[in-house]
């Protein structure tokens, strides 16, 4: 298992276009622009990147309410992802889905989810449809560490398991659910221990620390591709931002949110870690940060320059209207 | 023509489009065993050995399997045991399978068949004799389907595979084994259309699956009233052939609706509301309602025959409109 | 009278009926961090420390124990975030809670009520704007509270709490913040009873949850029109009072029907229908129902405010019934 | 842990007692008399019985499809149990419920479900009332292997543990579920082994040693009555007869059916372990026998002699419509 200085600095890339995607959003938020609700993924980037930088286009990946980082790192248009909170017609959704739904089929990203655990039979399903079709396709789900407590995780785990199937369960465990410390709600602590009830390989590991996600998931989506079925992966992580934007977190201390701002930060980590290797100087790391930042913001113009969906689409895709049975 | 039972034309469907497209599949409860309790995916195994999968007794991730199979490009066709347990699956009918394609601003399509035996069969009482065909009417981006005769079953069920978006197919239990003549030729039958059952100019009865049979038996026993009935199938509840029914309705000015569901906020409510919308000034009686009360279904025989209306409610409620 | 929120006004009938009554508990997820998404909760945790249950996110688990906390003698108090997640409970629901009384000969009661969250909020697209009542009513053994008002929402969630069958408690979020009078004297509200918002001769509105307020809004803008329009509020669905809603259409001879959701099988139709069937002879137009297209709820604020019916609608409709 | 001589014979004429009910319900099936499926309990007799000899009157039970055992064990009576199969007013539960609805109030037995894991849920929430309100009751909850595949079960069980409640969570695993092993549809072998994921102490017992079943159930009933919280048992066992009368059980050989009508029948097992000990002799089992067959043909003649439900019947019970809202 070595990382190279390239697929490092592409992690760190994307780990930061993550980041400013995200707080571009939230700043377009306060300004009224995007609407709804943002669930911010900042702090977790390492598990989105680390998981999907082992991924092909055709794999496929499933998400959750809380997915911008696992589109972004999934591949899917900045651009288009921007419209889409802007609620634009040109959003990936046409405007219809949002933060919460944001899905590019192309790239076989099938969606993020607003239902918790919701990802996960789907998911299970989109295993099953490569195991009958014989191709080599890898399926990813992510879901927080809520998720485990619903009974999806139960019956999806378990279907995976017993037909042997190529998806990668990950579950974030950032420790928290919506309002509520996770160890007021849960019974064990390491959800990869559950594993051990679906007879699949269960693997715990630093979610603040890209390359080891990346090895992880690499082990993972190789036992998949080859076969071997499914597995259930944990990483240990932290959200830097309140549930959603507004949450006054009174479930939790400044300080310890402070304490992994500072410490615990993926890019920060994987910045160390490559400026001791040499892999990236402070040149190298300004021009990263600021081709991330032109990027979001052309993603702002972009999106700003997009026009509102027409009311017809209102009534548009709820069925495939043009098709009709034929013999 | 050739005639064959209900659950028969089921089965030669399901055969002829696993044969036909590589993308449909089977998957649920003891599906291999008997061919499940109806025996419709009986021979599956044997033929398609690859293409149908029994799981364990957990029927959300049975249906989740299935959204994620069909956004994937399979056509999964799924059976719920009894449709009193596709409860443990709402959220996967509702939330993501109806709602994929709409949330993602149609890049979506998941073409997945439910199966769903329901109504009253051999006596088991109030959580496996259910109906609940409204509840999937409600549901935008979902098709609601009903076959009321072996017939339409093979044609409507043929038509359910090759949809794009998903189809909730009720298969009343007590009709698995009903005869009626089915072609050799293969044959689909389009969603949205109406059948006219029997035709006639003095009252329209719109009947829902096995409501139809009860329905011409009735328009038998009321010619003796002098009465002439036409009975339209809906066939399809969602798409709703609403022109068909206010078509007929203009010609009769009465109008009945038969289900054996609970008609309160049942499927009848729909029609019958359509109705007073739209052929108000056809209309030369208040549109009445037959269905079963509201109750849960009881297990003793005399209770249930209560329940579940037949062919005397059906020429009443005619000799109602009629008066 | 003292004035005070949609929300405040749930919340002191909650501190109220725990107060009064031991057996009544409050089981949801977050319902102790902010007292709920919507505060309903607040002060509880405070008050009654070991009467509140914070659970991880299972709405199967909450409701299952909701089920049989009821059997067991308790009034659970359940909380569903949003309405959307109870698709995660319907076995519990509809199989369990709904047909305990029944399928045990009248022995066992569930007295359970379940809290509900729904219609458009802030714009959180398909997965957290549902509705839904119409599923609900289908079901025998529930009961379905819509109230519009702080004053009813007050005084039917203690006659919810009260009762001895389960009660599906719809609370548009949208109302949350909706001042009204409430009286400071305990009262409760009788479920089946509708409620005349305002008195008029020309056409009756029948109108559910948020769209009351929309309808008289709509009755002042109708006045230049020279209509007199009664509002009638159901306040409970199922029971449904449909003596009171024949009688006021009898009065005025003609009938709109308003609902959020989306009408196609919408708690609107069985009430269409009923008019159908009862006020054939009173009618003087077709009845119209108000309701939003058939799709999802989308994201984009445009998409929004043309899924959601408004005072324009109600009015046009009322013209219409005019003409 | 000592078994008296008493508490056996009593546990050995429950079991006779549920043995013979069956039988006979079976038989009348084959009359006519008896409608709809009947879930056969033979041969799981030693569970229910084991179990329910731990129980206190006010405990609560609740049941599967297949609970005959259950509510005989706990104490329902066998004649109005007999006249509700026979679809009788005067039946358990007035003929609405039948074989999967047979419920007794007045025993805490809240009921048989149709519904597979559907009373999981339900009895968590038993023992949480039991809970809140202080008292010293505990809960039982049976179900089937095929329950342990249900988000139901993942849910319930979480619940249990996370507020320590007083229910004992009984899997009565005979290695079937409807027409199929559980081999072929699970992935672990033994559902104690899933109490770890709810942080429960899980057994598994010899369900077809009824002295087995006792032992263990009263070590997890002394630790719910006294706060220690929820167990798992799980319970090996067979079921002789068919998944419902009818069943062609094609999915396993009559041999091995053979094997553990021969030699692992729970009744047969017992009356050995007494014999040997002297507590029972030819005299006193015949004695016992017949005592129970006469019980059962009473049933039957009280069936015969009841009513039918009013037509009135069929709208009663919907709602209790006697309440009337009061200040
Ligand atoms: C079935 C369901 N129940 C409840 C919710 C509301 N909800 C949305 S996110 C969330 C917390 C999820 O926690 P976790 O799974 O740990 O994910 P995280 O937010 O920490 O990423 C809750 C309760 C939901 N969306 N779906
Ligand atoms: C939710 C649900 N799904 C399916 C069924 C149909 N069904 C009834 S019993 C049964 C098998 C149950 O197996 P198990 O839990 O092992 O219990 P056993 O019959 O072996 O006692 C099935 C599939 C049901 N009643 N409920
Ligand atoms: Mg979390
Ligand atoms: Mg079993």
């Amino acid at each position: 298992m070595s990382l190279s200085a390239d697929l490092c600095l592409r992690m760190y890339r994307d780990m930061w276009r993550i980041r400013v995607f995200e707080e571009e959003a939230s700043r377009q938020t306060g300004l009224g622009t995007v609407q709804g609700a943002l669930h911010m993924y900042c702090g977790e980037e390492a598990v989105a990147v680390g998981v999907c930088a082992n991924l092909r286009p055709d794999d496929y990946l499933l998400g959750t309410h809380r997915s911008h980082g696992h589109c972004l790192a999934k591949g899917a248009e900045m651009d288009r992802m921007m419209a889409e909170l802007f609620g634009k017609a040109e959003g990936s959704c046409g405007g219809k889905g949002g933060s919460m739904h944001i899905a590019d089929l192309s790239l076989n990203i099938l969606g993020a989810n607003g239902i918790v655990a919701g990802g996960i039979g789907p998911a299970t399903g989109t295993g099953l449809a490569t195991k009958i079709r014989g191709t080599d396709q890898v399926s990813v789900c992510f879901f927080g560490d809520g998720a485990s407590a619903r009974g999806t995780f139960h019956e999806g785990l378990l279907f995976g398991s017993l037909w042997k199937l190529p998806v990668i369960y990950v579950c974030e465990n950032n420790q928290y659910q919506q309002w509520v410390a996770r160890k007021n709600v849960a019974v064990v602590d390491s959800v990869a221990d559950m594993a051990a009830s679906y007879a699949m390989p269960g693997v715990s590991v630093d979610g603040q620390d890209v390359t080891a996600v990346y090895a992880a998931a690499g082990e993972a989506v190789e036992r998949a591709r080859s076969g071997g079925g499914p597995t259930l992966i944990e990483a240990r992580t932290y959200r830097f931002h309140g549930h959603s934007l507004g949450d006054r977190q009174e479930y939790r201390s400044e300080a310890e949110v402070e304490h992994w701002r500072q410490n615990r930060d993926p890019i920060k980590l994987l910045a160390a870690y490559m400026r001791e290797r040499q892999w990236l100087g402070d040149r190298e790391d300004a021009e990263i940060q600021s081709a991330v930042n032109a990027e979001v913001e052309a993603s702002v113009a972009y999106a700003h320059g997009c026009t509102d969906p027409s009311p017809e689409a209102v009534t548009a895709d709820v069925l495939d209207t043009a098709w009709r049975v034929t013999q | 023509m050739r005639t064959m039972t209900f659950r028969d034309a089921l089965r030669e469907a399901l055969h002829e489009e696993m044969a036909r497209d590589e993308s449909v599949f089977v998957i649920g409860e003891d599906v291999v065993a008997h061919g499940g309790p109806y025996a419709v995916t009986q021979g599956i195994k044997e033929r398609f050995p690859n293409r149908i999968f029994e799981t364990p007794i957990a029927e959300a991730g049975i249906v989740g399997a299935g959204v994620g199979a069909a956004l994937a490009g399979m056509r999964p066709v799924v059976e719920i045991m009894y449709l009193d347990f596709i409860t443990c699956a709402m959220d996967e009918v509702v939330n993501q399978a109806a709602k994929m394609r709409y949330m993602t601003g149609g890049q979506a399509s998941v073409p997945m068949v439910i199966r769903l035996p329901c109504g009253v069969g051999r006596l088991l009482a109030a959580q496996h004799s259910q109906i609940m065909e409204s509840w999937f009417m409600h549901v935008p981006g979902l098709q609601v389907v009903v076959p009321s005769t072996p017939h339409d079953a093979k044609g409507l069920l043929k038509t359910a595979v090759r949809s794009p978006d998903p189809v909730l197919f009720f298969e009343y239990k007590r009709l698995y084994v009903a005869e009626g003549p089915v072609p050799e030729d293969e044959y689909v039958i389009e969603f949205g259309k109406a059948d006219i059952k029997r035709e006639g100019e003095d009252a329209t009865v719109i009947a829902i699956g096995p409501m139809v049979q009860k329905a011409l038996e009735a328009g038998i026993a009321l010619e003796d009233d002098g009465f002439d009935i036409e009975v339209v199938d809906p066939r399809t509840l969602s798409p709703l052939d609403v022109d068909t029914i206010c078509a007929s309705v203009a010609k009769t000015g009465r109008a009945v609706i038969c289900e054996e569901d609970s008609s309160f906020a049942g499927s009848g409510a729909e029609i019958a509301a359509t109705i007073a919308e739209r052929c108000f000034h056809d209309l030369q009686a208040p549109v009445v309602r037959v269905g079963s009360p509201h109750v849960p279904m009881p297990f003793a025989a005399p209770l249930v025959d209560r329940v579940v209306p037949g062919v005397a409610q059906v020429a009443d409620a005619v000799r109602r409109v009629m008066e």
